[in-house]
């Protein structure tokens, strides 16, 4: 634990000391939820079509295939006509592209960048790291298979992937989330104990709540 | 109090030809950006689809009372700025709400939504929203300031406060719009109007990739949804005002349109010249170029 | 009862005590006192037998014989008052230093009898060689009174004194010979009139001789710089005989110095105001750098004396004025000073900040600050009396470069004096108690309590004679004053009864005042309960709060209902001090209290002249209405304009002589700053709306005044906006938002036009309101947090939401932004420039407007929002009693933002007899100006509904949201390492002092700093002419003789 | 000045091990000489301030398992020059413990916390030397050191994917992109 997430007694103005404990008074508690889509039926396609037109990508690149998201905003491929926008926070996002390997370090960041995604909210694993560890299948820091910490939508294969693969994987992702099927967040929330087992095994300094709202 | 209750239909007709325009105007402006760069551009219907997409998110989160007023101060700001200007010269249905007040309200109330925005952002805790904010309002302080000597330069030029009478003022042919009775304000004004659009390169405040996109970084879902529609209604709405100052007004919504595009074009057109600048650049800029150009207004008229 | 009998009592007990045995110490003490209360019984019978008949002064001719063939005295209510003061003095420093007397026996008692009796001989005598010989006397006295002490620096002192005495006496001796030589008599008057009609051809030596005799009686005065030998005495005699050595000796020397003066006529006169003026200039100038309160306070006497000189040599214009100016100065002079040496004793230490030991003593800080009152010449003591004749008569005469001086050493003075009794107030108290033996209280008690009866006595002659008010019995001052007596009550009743008082008062008089005076009244009384409320949170008795809170409401409601130019002036001083207490009592408020006070005398010296120089340009009368201000004109008009504006601007902070508020509003306590900065700052504007609705636009060579002020104006609300955003400070950033505020109301003003001024009354307004809102509101959070650095706080929101509603009200309305009240003064203000013909300076205000969100946002996000500290997680709420006002604050913006027109509406029409021109029309809600309209209804509606749809909207799709806490955002995808690291909150707006910041260089801290060291060091300089050498000190005094002679001789 | 009159000059006050051009030839500006654990201190200070040796390069470490010790190798930088001087320490791997010359150069307390996390090789002393570096939560052996096996802990650690298949990269892209030649390449 670090030093600054435990408890404390802190005195305040008024000179009565009392306990902070950071994890609980500074983070919210709530477990996630699994949110129900639209009670009526045509309302919720509505929004499907939305979601596949509009997909925000989270501006994080977690390992080398993060440099071949940059020529999709370029004149050559320009992923903008298909309704895809990099956006700098989670809070805005919908698709987290886990580009290339996940060491256990940044592992904990996806998570966190991850939660603080809305609901509904998609993962591509990108590059062969994703899938079974490719070239890092034997490093002592290295995560090998992505979906058993996040929920993955869908895997680009490669080592790397190139640019024309990912418009690709967009467009079928795009065909999951209109057919209804891009429930990651909510398959998160209803295995919830799972995945932080999971995370939870591979990342020893687990110094957050367990869940990032 | 005789109040025509007619006006409110129109008000709300005022609002939604504006939203729909402005969410055209607006992926047409990114959408001529993006063939700049030679790319395709997104759809143009695009933000539609944001916008519900926003909208149909099924998780929020709240960091507290003013986060969550945040974005209903600022949407409230956009459609309260545009009501109280008349949108159409001449034009009964289209005058909406501007018998409550003249040019100063419309003025001041600017930063009704600006304001209440900054205390939401504020409220989520976030430095990046912090120092979004210092930025903002420090550039705002000084780009407002050559577009409130214009306002003041137009208003002696006209004698009157009246926005609709400032309009009525240059109804005879394009040579007695504002732009070219008093050059001097309009070249300040304009100048100021690249400050708070909020565009390259006074973009510094929702700097994406330095503090991510500044005071909205936690906003989301339907709050997002709500900023987004005010991110086409006020500009249309603060153009409106430049419209109708300097360029004589709009007798028509074909012309109303027209205008507010070429006004808007104006500031598109210089961000995609121009490099960022730092907010003290961008202070000092304004000092140097655009003030004595207010000033000088002031003083000839 | 024979004045003689003075002598027989003083010889006799002299004579008695010496045959005294040595052991009945005891008796002869009681001997003593019984003949000083004797010689006082006698004094006080004559006076109240001249007092009472009004009988004229008679002589008393001692050989049975006329003069010049004998000594005559004379007794007369000068003489009996004055030898009343030498009397009592000796009286009191007899039972003062009763210990000491007992010890060294009866011949010091003998001495201390003998002093005394020597001293009424100078004021009673008419014949010049037995004024010598009384001045012999006192001279051994003196040194024999010092000498037997067995302190090793009281022997040097007074052996330092008999050298100068000697050659002084020396020069009398030799002067009056060569007089009687020139006169053929010795008697006073008899040689007045032998020198009025001396032969011209011998009228040289006659004036040598003069001259000889009138140095010798001036240098008794210790004048500056020959007076090194006399300090030492101050400095090292027993404090009980100090006060004689000051109070009684140099009255009694001056009443000499005024017999002289009737001898040499009025060719003299112009030596002694020579001689006074650079004294008190000088001896004050020096007295800044003292350490040693008793030497301070010898400095302060010579000044004194010095000015009393200066009137002495005034006489030619005083007139009927003369005793009373003069009577005036040295009565304050002689209570404060007598009053302030016996205190001294008091006090264990002996430099300035050992005083603080008084602090557990309040009736002891009473009489400090009672005496310090009177030194000021602050009302309701015969020295402020004095003061106001003294100025009117010497501009009358146009001799404002004297006024100038003079008012130059009594604001140095002050400077002193304010910064001792800063020290007392503020500084650490030593652990042991002060010893308070009975027969020590009781002379500082006789000497305060004179003075606050003389302050009676001179009221009651400044009404009878001037027909002006006697302050004492004004019923504000009066009702302040009763506090004194009440403030063993618990701060609840008090408060409770000053409340009720200040309402009561209004409902009383509301009827009588015009609807600009109807709003300063509501502000100052009304609005002064509503921030009183405030005050219920404080516990105990708040010793000294409410007479200092009432003498400041005093003064303002005076100030209101003032019709002549005293009464404003008089009110003006009352609240200034009133002020003065209440932001001393802040806890690091000692700097800040100061040069609040020393900026504000220095405003209201100003105003004193500017009053005087309008009294003389207007044909005479016995007072001076404000009115008459209109009728003045050129040449005077713009000076008195001049004076007058810089007067009130001080109080108003323009930039300049904005350095004293800061500090001072932001270090008073929670419940004081709304009131020095919502209600107190008003005094300021209502000055200057007085001035301008009086005199209008003056211009001084060929400078349009008012225009200047729009530059100050819009200057100080440019800077004060500017200097507001980098504070750290919460009370200190709205401090300067004040003086912003204040800037914007002073443009308004200057802008002489209908709008203008309505603008500038609409600042008046919104200013009280939600500067006293936010003020409580910041106050509050600092009570509760402990701190008052914005930094150091943050997230405070959901713990004090009706502190934070309060704040954000307030910044919406300061900003000006719509629907709240702010919006009306912008607007207001927009139509009125239209109409002005200065456009340059709305550059200034058009770049402050955008400004002021600036401190705002900060003020309101560093406090309220961003990040929750550890060790605020516990706090409440402010104090219920701190939060009340807030809210109806809050109350009455939202009214003021609906309907303006309730009240702007009456001072619109009152404001159209002065610019009938640009009256607004007030057409059901909308109002109308010739330029644009405005419907505050519409626009509350408009938003409320807006706002509320949206907010229905939002609320409606956005059901679901969770509430999470607040390290729970997005940080890059790590954490918030601790809310201290996480609150964006210091050096807020670094870019905008990167751009921005040459214009907030302190030039004008630099400038008054500069202006102070100056004068420091002058001081410093002088000071070693002081080298502890009785040789020196003799030189010193040679020197000037012989100065003063080239001086005399060369006129 | 060469190094080798450097090396000359500076052996007569330090022990020295002798010198190993890495680059012969040329302008030779790049050796190592081997430095006793105890001298390290006094000779870094020397050619620091007497021989212009103002910059430290690197800071790293060999693990030789077999000969049961750690090199620690100090690159140190000459400007002015251009030369490259290493100094090479050997120290035991079972008590790996070296000083600390973060006041010589603040730069070097970085890298001694690497070392400290990756080897194990600690520096008493240096700033934060106890604070993880890169690795978080690390509770093996230090993963540097040769005898961490990294496959096994990869194995018992993360979980895996069944049906991964090792190729040999040249046959396999031969394979794929010519599949007609012959497995030699003829």
């Amino acid at each position: 634990m670090k030093p600054e997430l435990m408890k404390r007694m802190v005195k305040g103005p008024d000179g009565v000391e009392f306990e902070v404990e950071p994890l609980r008074d500074y983070f919210c508690e709530v477990p996630p939820t699994v949110m129900p889509a639209a009670y009526i039926k045509i309302v919720e396609d509505l929004f499907n079509w939305a979601r596949a037109e509009s997909i925000w990508i989270l501006g994080f690149g977690t390992g080398c295939g993060a440099i071949e998201m940059r020529p999709l905003m370029t004149p050559r491929f320009d992923a903008y006509r298909y309704g895809v926008q990099w956006r700098p926070t989670p809070r805005q996002a919908n698709l987290f592209i886990i580009s290339g390997y996940l060491s256990t370090k940044t592992l904990k960041r996806a998570i966190r960048a991850y939660e603080q995604m809305q609901n509904p909210k998609y993962v591509i694993g990108l590059g062969s790291c994703t899938i079974n560890g490719g070239m890092y299948w034997d490093s002592y820091n290295t995560i090998k298979r992505l979906d058993d910490y996040l929920p993955v939508d869908l895997y680009i294969a490669g080592c790397m992937p190139r640019p024309e693969a990912l418009l690709a994987g967009f467009m079928d992702l795009k065909k999951i989330i209109r057919a209804g099927k891009g429930e990651g967040a909510n398959q998160y929330a209803e295995n919830f104990a799972w995945y932080k087992e999971n995370q939870k095994r591979v990342i020893h300094d687990w110094d957050m709540p367990d869940y990032n709202w | 109090m005789d109040f025509d209750w007619m006006k409110i239909p129109y008000a709300f007709l005022t609002v939604f030809i504006v939203v729909n325009y402005g969410f055209l105007m607006t992926a047409l402006i990114q959408k001529i950006g993006a063939r700049v760069g030679r790319r395709y551009g997104i759809p143009i219907w695009q933000n539609y689809l944001d916008m519900i997409k926003n909208y149909g998110l099924r998780s929020s989160i709240t960091h507290g009372a003013m986060f969550y007023l945040g974005p209903v101060f600022r949407l409230s700001g956009g459609v309260g700025l545009l009501l109280f200007v008349p949108s159409i010269y001449g034009s009964y249905m289209f005058s909406n709400l501007s018998f409550a007040g003249d040019l100063i309200l419309a003025l001041y109330f600017v930063f009704f939504g600006t304001l209440g925005m900054a205390l939401g952002a504020a409220e989520s805790g976030h430095p990046h929203a912090a120092i979004g904010i210092t930025r903002g309002l420090s550039q705002v302080s000084m780009a407002e300031l050559p577009f409130g000597l214009a306002v003041f330069s137009v208003a002696l030029q006209y004698q009157t406060l009246s926005v609709t009478d400032i309009v009525a003022a240059q109804q005879g042919g394009m040579l007695t719009w504002t732009l070219f009775t008093n050059p001097l304000a309009v070249s300040a004004a304009m100048l100021s109007f690249l400050g708070s659009m909020m565009r390259p390169p006074f973009d510094v405040v929702i700097a994406p990739q330095e503090i991510p996109i500044g005071p909205p970084t936690e906003y989301h879902s339907s709050y997002l949804a709500l900023m987004q529609t005010n991110r086409v209604i006020f500009p249309v709405a603060k153009i409106v005002i430049y419209m109708n100052l300097f360029f004589g007004g709009a007798t028509s919504w074909p012309e109303f349109f027209l205008k507010v595009f070429l006004i808007y074009m104006w500031s598109a057109f210089v961000g995609v010249v121009f490099p960022r600048f730092r907010v003290e650049q961008s202070i000092r800029w304004f000092l140097v170029w655009a003030v004595p150009l207010g000033v000088l207004s002031i003083m000839v008229v | 009862m024979n004045a003689l009998t003075i002598f027989a009592i003083g010889l006799g007990t002299a004579f008695l005590l010496g045959l005294l045995g040595e052991r009945q110490k005891s008796l002869g003490y009681m001997l003593t006192l019984a003949a000083l209360t004797f010689m006082s019984a006698v004094s006080a019978s004559w006076l109240v037998v001249f007092a009472a008949t009004g009988a004229d002064s008679f002589d008393i001719f001692t050989a049975g014989t006329a003069p010049p063939f004998a000594i005559n005295l004379r007794m007369g209510l000068i003489e009996a008052a004055l030898t009343l003061l030498i009397n009592l003095t000796g009286l009191f420093a007899a039972m003062h230093m009763g210990d000491a007397l007992l010890r060294l026996g009866q011949r010091a008692m003998a001495v201390l009898i003998i002093a005394i009796m020597a001293l009424c001989g100078i004021v009673l005598t008419r014949d010049i060689f037995n004024l010598f010989v009384f001045f012999e006397l006192i001279v051994i006295a003196t040194a024999g009174l010092v000498l037997l002490s067995d302190d090793d620096s009281a022997l040097a002192a007074g052996f330092k004194y008999l050298i100068v005495s000697q050659f002084i006496s020396a020069l009398l001796l030799v002067g009056i010979i060569f007089a009687y030589h020139a006169t053929g008599t010795l008697n006073i008057d008899g040689m007045a009139e032998a020198a009025a009609a001396i032969d011209p051809s011998v009228s040289g030596a006659f004036a040598i001789a003069f001259f000889l005799m009138f140095i010798a009686v001036v240098a008794e005065l210790k004048p500056f710089p020959a007076n090194g030998w006399a300090l030492d005495m101050y400095e090292a005699a027993h404090p009980g005989f100090s006060a004689v050595f000051s109070a009684a000796s140099g009255t009694a020397a001056l009443y000499a110095v005024d017999k002289l003066l009737q001898i040499g006529g009025t060719d003299w006169l112009p030596v002694a105001t020579g001689i006074g003026i650079v004294t008190f200039v000088g001896a004050n100038l020096l007295a800044l750098p003292q350490t040693n309160d008793r030497r301070l306070l010898g400095y302060s006497s010579i000044a004194q004396t010095g000015l009393i000189l200066t009137v002495l040599g005034q006489q030619d214009i005083f007139g009927d004025d003369y005793f009373f100016i003069a009577g005036g100065l040295l009565f304050a002079h002689a209570l404060a000073k007598a009053g302030l040496y016996w205190l001294s004793a008091l006090v264990a230490g002996r430099t300035l900040p050992d005083w603080a030991a008084l602090q557990s003593r309040p009736l002891l800080v009473f009489a400090f600050i009672s005496c310090v009152a009177m030194l000021s010449g602050l009302p309701p003591f015969p020295s402020f009396y004095a003061k106001w004749e003294l100025a009117h008569l010497l501009v009358a005469e146009g001799r404002s470069g004297l006024l100038a001086l003079i008012l130059f050493g009594a604001l140095v003075e002050a400077g002193y004096l304010f910064r001792w009794f800063g020290y007392l107030i503020k500084r650490a108290t030593p652990a042991e108690s002060i010893a308070c033996p009975a027969h020590q209280l009781l002379p500082i008690a006789a000497a305060v309590l004179g003075g606050w009866a003389l302050g009676f006595v001179w009221g009651e002659l400044s009404s009878s004679y001037f027909g002006r008010t006697n302050l004492l019995l004004t019923l504000p001052l009066f009702f302040a004053l009763t506090f004194l007596l009440l403030d063993w009550l618990p701060a609840w009743v008090k408060n409770t009864l000053a409340i009720g008082g200040m309402v009561a008062f209004f409902s009383l008089t509301y009827a009588e005042y015009d609807p600009l005076r109807l709003i300063f009244a509501v502000i100052f009384l009304i609005g002064g309960a509503v921030t009183l409320l405030a005050s219920y949170h404080a516990h105990g008795r708040r010793i000294g709060f409410y007479p200092a809170a009432m003498l400041m409401y005093a003064g303002m409601i005076m100030l209101i209902r003032a019709s002549d130019s005293f009464g404003f002036f008089a009110a003006w001083e009352l609240l200034t001090v009133g002020s003065y207490f209440l932001i001393l009592r802040g806890k690091h408020s000692e700097p800040h209290a100061l040069s609040y006070i020393v900026f504000s005398l220095g405003g209201a010296f100003l105003i004193l002249a500017g009053f005087a120089l309008a009294a003389s340009a207007v044909p005479p009368a016995p007072t001076f209405e404000i009115a008459q201000l209109a009728d003045l004109v050129q040449p005077v008009a713009p000076w008195v304009f001049l004076l007058l504006a810089l007067g009130f601007m001080t109080k108003t902070a323009a930039i300049g002589v904005h350095i004293w508020l800061p500090g001072a509003h932001a270090e008073a306590e929670t419940d004081v700053s709304p009131m020095v900065s919502g209600i107190l700052l008003k005094a300021g504007l209502y000055g200057l709306f007085v001035l301008l609705m009086n005199m209008g636009k003056q211009s001084l060579y060929g400078v349009e005044l008012t225009y200047v002020m729009l530059w100050i104006g819009a200057i100080t609300a440019l800077l004060g906006n500017l200097m507001a955003i980098f504070q750290e400070d919460a009370k200190r950033l709205l401090a300067y938002s004040s003086i912003g505020q204040m800037g914007y109301a002073l443009f308004g003003l200057a802008l002489m036009n209908h709008l203008g001024w309505l603008m500038a009354l609409m600042f008046v307004i919104n200013h009280y309101i939600y500067k006293s809102m936010l003020f409580l509101s910041v106050g509050g959070v600092a009570k509760r947090t402990g701190t008052r650095e914005m930094f150091k706080m943050g997230g405070l929101i959901t713990l004090m939401p009706l502190s934070f509603i309060a704040t954000l009200i307030g910044i919406i309305a300061v900003s000006g932004v719509p629907p709240l009240s702010g919006f009306g003064g912008r607007w207001i203000f927009y139509n009125a420039i239209l109409t002005a013909d200065a456009r340059l300076p709305m550059v200034l205000i058009f770049l402050s407007g955008p400004i002021a969100f600036l401190y705002l946002f900060r003020l309101i996000h560093t406090i309220f929002l961003g990040q929750l500290k550890d060790e605020h997680r516990r706090l409440k709420e402010a104090p219920f009693w701190i939060i009340l006002p807030q809210m109806i604050y809050v109350a009455l913006l939202m009214v003021v933002a609906v309907v303006p027109g309730m009240v702007l509406r009456h001072v619109d029409a009152y404001i159209s007899q002065f610019f009938p021109d640009g009256a607004l029309n007030w057409e059901g809600s909308t109002i109308t100006s010739q330029f644009g309209y405005w419907n505050p209804v519409a626009i509350m509606i408009i938003v409320g509904v807006i706002f509320m749809l949206l907010f229905g909207w939002l609320l409606f799709v956005n059901r679901r949201a969770q509430k999470v806490k607040q390290f729970n955002f997005v940080f890059s995808a790590e954490r918030p390492f601790r809310p201290e690291t996480t609150h964006f909150a210091w050096n807020f707006f670094a870019p905008y002092r990167k751009a921005m910041g040459f214009l907030v260089q302190p030039f004008v801290t630099r400038f008054w700093a500069a202006v102070t060291d100056l004068l420091h060091t002058a001081a410093d300089i002088t000071r070693r002419l002081y080298n502890g050498n009785g040789q020196t000190y003799a030189f010193h005094f040679l020197l000037f003789v012989v100065a003063v002679f080239t001086f005399r001789m060369g006129m | 000045m060469t190094m080798r009159e450097l090396y000359d000059r500076t052996k007569a006050l330090f022990p020295l091990g002798e010198l190993i051009e890495q680059r012969s030839g040329g302008n030779n500006d790049l050796v190592f000489v081997t430095v006793p654990a105890a001298h390290l201190r006094a000779t870094i200070l020397h050619l620091r301030d007497k021989e212009g040796f103002s910059h430290l390069v690197l800071l790293t470490a060999v693990d030789w398992l077999e000969e049961g010790q750690f090199q620690l190798t100090y690159l140190l930088n000459n400007r002015q020059q251009a030369y490259d001087l290493g100094l090479r320490v050997m120290i035991s791997r079972d008590s790996a413990t070296m000083e600390s010359i973060h006041d010589v150069w603040p730069t070097a307390a970085t890298y001694q916390r690497e070392l400290r996390e990756m080897f194990g090789i600690d520096f008493p002393g240096s700033p934060r030397i106890e604070e993880e570096f890169i690795l978080e939560g690390w509770n093996d052996i230090p993963p540097y050191r040769r005898d961490f096996d990294t496959l096994k802990y990869a194995q018992e650690k993360f979980s895996e994917r069944p049906g991964r298949k090792t190729h040999d990269p040249e046959t396999h892209m031969r394979q794929q992109l010519y599949p007609d030649m012959s497995p030699t390449g003829k």
